[in-house]
This record gives structure tokens, C-alpha cells and sequence, in this order.
């Protein structure tokens, strides 16, 4: 049946293709607006389309489905595949962290609050991309800004207490041959980041 | 616009014409680098440099690299030694590890360019890379961890590091002029100096105008050099006093 | 055509609309084994179904299409549907890569992981700022240290294989291959020289 409509290329159609493709790149629901002005067609032309996709895409029919909420139009996992879907996203526990998360939660537990920049000069490389995989794990939260305007600062959190198994930061293993001969270590790390040359 | 270092037009004493050129003519040895005023070439590079807003940075790479391997073979060719192993000095090797370098890295701008192409033509791909907006949040749970770990991470960032000379990297390099004023005053005032002391603790680009320096004194027959054996410490002495 | 086949649920197709809906609200692409785990099903019957699925998800027949790419499988939108794509959504990662990025990537492409210093012999210049460009476009991430107190190593990203499509890294050109008429500099260098009638 599709493929005989297809063999006439009905307008239609090819604005159907156009807005599955938008939907399906799309992070965020789309409103009907924003599909019709990317489409570059009409918003009751658009309509029309959507109801054609949500002929075909709905439970029992396709493991895609496109839904209507509150900010527009999306497509999200049919409910029969709700079990592989957690399946899924459930990753197994993990065992370690990356050795570039590694460093940077030890920055921050030991010398939290401390913010991008400053760990960016221990490790010698940017850490945004790792402060923000912490945070998401719950490892690393915000703890106010350095002052008035200045960086935003990081801590370590309750969970990563419990990860690691302290009862509070004054738990960590002692580095105190490190701290003892530079009398500073926060001082130390940056001297040595920088001889690095990193 | 990029500097052009191969097209680099230069007039020297020796040679007149664009730089790959010379560069040929020394690979051919049917010019003698001896003859080659080095720090001339440096500085037709700097002023072509200077009337171009930004830094060029792949042209200094490109011309830093050449500029090295004619220095090394012209140091060579300055300090033949009294007896020196052949292999170590011949000029077609050392040409040959020249070009050797250059293909390799002329193999990767290959590949940069075959990556532009296929930019072009994937720009029709167009794909989520965050999560689907409707999709379950995604859980990380995370084993128990030793905190031990996290000390180790903190002392492996506060250990020394290990040596690695970045020093090829500094792009910015003193005037020929200060070495030249300086060694001048040392041989006016002492007579004779060890080079190698002198440019102990610097950079490596430092070292290497210092370097441009020593040839343009010699070359002005200002001072003489001395080598017991290649890569032994340079003397200098005024070429006055030896005459 | 397809109604029939779901009168009586044919088995496949029961896998193929849970495969859908994995890709559907994936994030990256899927391997294999990630969908036969996630599907509870074997990697044979999951291949099969996938097949089925590419016939259905292809340029000129659907606004979707599945791609084999970065190891594994996902979905991305029809050639045909681009210009609406591009007005809908911006493409930070593609955009303006410089000469220096683009020689930079290469190395890690072919030599990752691979150091920011081992980088900088290879190219002959500072590669600091094109690696970090290329981190933040997220291109390239870090993969690990070169032993204790090392550089860090960089590597390419499955999202590289994405915007460049391909189904995996061998899928780049032979080195030896690209420099061809690179090769010889010397025989270059004289040809110049022949032609300036030196």
C-alpha cells in the first residue's frame, strides 16, 4: 500500500519522511511550529503528516511511537519494549572510574571546594567534560562561588562518601609526606603541573 | 594567508631565488652550505612574518623544521673534526632523515585533507548525539571504591614529572642581535669563551639563535671556533687575537 | 504487505520492533551485543532482524534511516531531509575545523592514544590548543596517562565515527596509501628546481 503511493510521489509523504527525520535527530519535543518552520511547509500541511505518522508509528505497530506531550511532538519506545529499554539503560555496576574522573575527584576531595580552572591546572588538561560526568554520577556537586562572580566550585558529595566508604573527608588516606615538605599542597600540585608543562 | 615558507624568496650573499630552491641546491651539494648565511634566511622569515597580522604557527613549524635540519648539517659541515666517522656526518643521510620527516608528516596533512573532504561530503548527516527526549534517565551505579585510590591518583599528579623537552615547541625566540652583542663582549673581555657554558640553562630555540649568532660572527671573521671532537664543547676566541 | 505479517506475529518482527525501539531512544550507536543483551535475544536472530530493519529504515523509503557506524548500529536522518535538519538544528562539532584541528585529529585517528607532545613532533607545532578544541567538540577524549606522571593520551570518540561516518576506524585510508605522491620529497624538490631551469 505505502510503496503504490510512493510510486506517485505524494507531497504528503515526502513531508512525512521530513518530519520523521526531524524527529528523530530532535533532543526535545518539537511544537508544530517548530517542525512546520523546519519543513519549510505549512503548519496544517504538517498536521495532516503528523496524523499519517501516528498511524504508523503507534504501540502494536512499530516499536517507535510518536507521542503528543506538552511541549509538542516526540517519538519515544514502544511500552512492549519497556523491559529491553531498562535493560538498557541500567548499564551493570561499574567497577572503576576512568583514571581521568580518578584524578579529578581526588582534587576535589582533597582540596575541595576548588573550582574548573584550578583542577584544569593540577591535571594540566581541561576538566570540564570530567567535573560534568561527576556531577552526574552524584560523585561531585556545586558548593557556591569564589567569591562574588568568580568560578563556580565543586565538593565532593554524601554519595561519595558512602562510594568510598568514609565517614567524612577527614577520613581520606593521609598524604602527609606530600604535604609536610611543600607545606602546601595545593601549592605543590600546581608547581609541578607546571613543570610539567601540560 | 599562510606564509609560504617553500616560496620564501631570499637575497643572500650565496644564493638568490625562493627557499626550496635552496634547499635543493644544498640537497644536490651543488651549493655549499658553509656559504649559506643561515641567519639570513631567519631573518627574510621573521620579516615576512611581521607584515602578516597573526602568527602563523603551521608556517613556523613547517620552517622550523627546515631551518633545524639546514643547522645541523651546516654545524657539521663547520666542525669536520680530525677524524669522524663517515656515517655520522654524511650530509645525504642526514638530507634523507630530513625528507623522511617532512613524508611523515606530510602523510598526516594527506589524511587531514581526506578527513576535510569527507566533511563535505557526510554534511548531509544529520543524528541525535544527547538522549532521546522521551527516554528513561540512564542509571550509573558505581561499585564500592578504596579510597586509597584516590591517594595514589593525588600522588601520581604531585610526582616530578619525567623530563620531557617541550623546548622545541616555544615559538617565540630572542633577536640575533643580543647574542651577538653579548659574545662580542666576551671575547673583547675575556678572550675566549666556552660556547656550550654559555647556552647552558637556556631554551632550545634560545640555543639556537645563540647558535645563528656564532656562524654570523664566524662568518664576519669575527671570531674563530674550535671543536676537539663533534658534539665536544665549542671555543670561541677572537679571530683577532689568533692572527 | 506489513499488516498481514502481523495478523500472525511473526517472531522477527516482534525482535525487529523492540530493536526499533532501542535505536529509537538510544544516545549512541548500539553494538550488536549491546541490543541482543538489551533485547534478551541471540545476536543471530538480533542480525536478522536488524536486516530487516535496514530494508525498511533506508534513503528514499523512510525519513529515518539505520546506519551501521561507530561499531554499531543507529538511526539518523534521510540525506533528503538535510536542509530541514540544518534549520532545525546547528552543528557545533563539524563547524569551522581548522587546518590544525584537522591535521591534529588525523594523528590521534591514526596514532591514538597518543600524547599532546608525541602530537606536537609529528606536526611540528603546539598541538595544546587544537587538542583541547577537539575535546570540547568531542571529537577526541582523553584515554588514560602515558605511564605514572605522564602526558595524557588522547583518542578519537565514537562521535567522530559518527559525523565522519564511519562504521569503524579501519575504515580509514592506508596511510602509505594517502602520502603516494607525497613520498618523495627530494625527487619533488628537484622537479621544482628542473622546471626553474636552475
Amino acid at each position: 500500500m505505502e510503496r503504490s503511493l510512493r510510486l506517485v510521489e505524494n507531497p504528503v509523504d515526502r513531508l512525512a519522511r521530513t518530519l520523521e527525520a526531524l524527529l528523530v535527530i530532535a533532543a526535545k519535543p518539537l511544537a508544530l511550529e517548530e517542525l512546520a518552520a523546519a519543513a519549510a511547509d505549512d503548519a496544517e500541511r504538517v498536521e495532516t503528516a503528523l496524523a499519517l505518522l501516528a498511524g504508523r508509528y503507534r504501540e502494536g505497530r512499530s516499536g517507535i511511537v510518536l507521542e503528543r506531550v506538552a511541549g509538542g511532538y516526540a517519538f519515544r519506545a514502544a511500552r512492549e519494549a519497556a523491559d529491553a529499554c531498562a535493560r538498557l539503560v541500567e548499564r551493570p555496576v561499574q567497577r572503576n572510574l576512568s583514571q581521568a574522573a580518578l584524578e579529578t575527584l581526588a582534587v576535589v576531595a582533597y582540596l575541595g571546594p576548588v573550582s574548573r580552572p584550578e583542577i584544569a591546572r593540577i591535571r594540566g588538561v581541561a576538566a570540564d567534560s570530567a567535573v560534568a560526568g561527576l556531577v552526574e554520577r552524584g560523585l561531585v556537586a556545586e558548593a557556591g562561588r569564589a567569591g562574588e562572580g568568580g568560578a563556580v566550585r565543586y565538593e565532593t558529595t554524601p554519595l561519595f562518601e558512602r562510594v568510598f566508604g568514609l565517614a567524612d573527608r577527614s577520613e581520606l588516606p593521609e598524604l602527609e609526606e606530600l604535604a609536610g615538605e611543600a607545606g602546601d599542597l595545593r601549592a605543590r600540585l600546581e608547581d609541578v603541573a607546571a613543570r610539567r608543562g601540560a | 594567508m599562510a606564509v609560504a615558507v617553500r616560496e620564501l624568496p631570499l637575497d643572500l650573499d650565496a644564493f638568490e631565488g625562493p627557499f626550496d630552491l635552496l634547499l635543493t641546491l644544498v640537497l644536490r651539494e651543488e651549493l655549499d652550505l658553509a656559504d649559506v648565511d643561515v641567519a639570513g634566511v631567519v631573518l627574510a622569515f621573521v620579516e615576512r612574518l611581521e607584515e602578516r597580522a597573526a602568527l602563523d604557527l603551521e608556517a613556523c613549524g613547517e620552517f622550523l623544521v627546515l631551518v633545524a635540519a639546514l643547522l645541523e648539517l651546516k654545524a657539521r659541515g663547520l666542525f669536520p673534526g680530525e677524524e669522524v666517522d663517515l656515517e655520522d656526518l654524511d650530509p645525504e643521510e642526514a638530507a634523507g632523515e630530513l625528507a623522511e620527516r617532512l613524508a611523515a608528516y606530510r602523510r598526516f596533512r594527506a589524511a587531514a585533507g581526506w578527513l576535510e573532504e569527507r566533511l563535505e561530503t557526510e554534511s548531509e548527516r544529520f543524528f541525535r548525539t544527547g538522549p532521546a527526549p522521551l527516554a528513561p534517565v540512564p542509571l550509573r551505579p558505581l561499585a564500592a571504591q578504596d579510597p586509597a585510590a584516590l591517594a595514589a591518583a593525588l600522588r601520581a599528579l604531585a610526582a616530578e614529572p619525567p623530563d620531557v623537552s617541550l623546548g622545541h615547541l616555544v615559538l617565540s625566540y630572542p633577536p640575533v642581535s643580543r647574542f651577538l652583542d653579548r659574545f662580542r663582549a666576551l671575547v673583547r673581555g675575556r678572550g675566549r669563551f666556552s660556547f656550550d657554558r654559555e647556552v647552558t640553562g637556556l631554551t632550545r630555540p634560545e640555543q639556537i639563535v645563540a647558535f645563528l649568532a656564532l656562524l654570523e660572527l664566524r662568518k664576519r671573521g669575527e671570531v674563530a671556533l674550535g671543536q676537539a671532537a663533534p658534539f665536544e664543547p665549542i671555543t670561541v676566541w677572537s679571530a683577532a687575537s689568533a692572527s
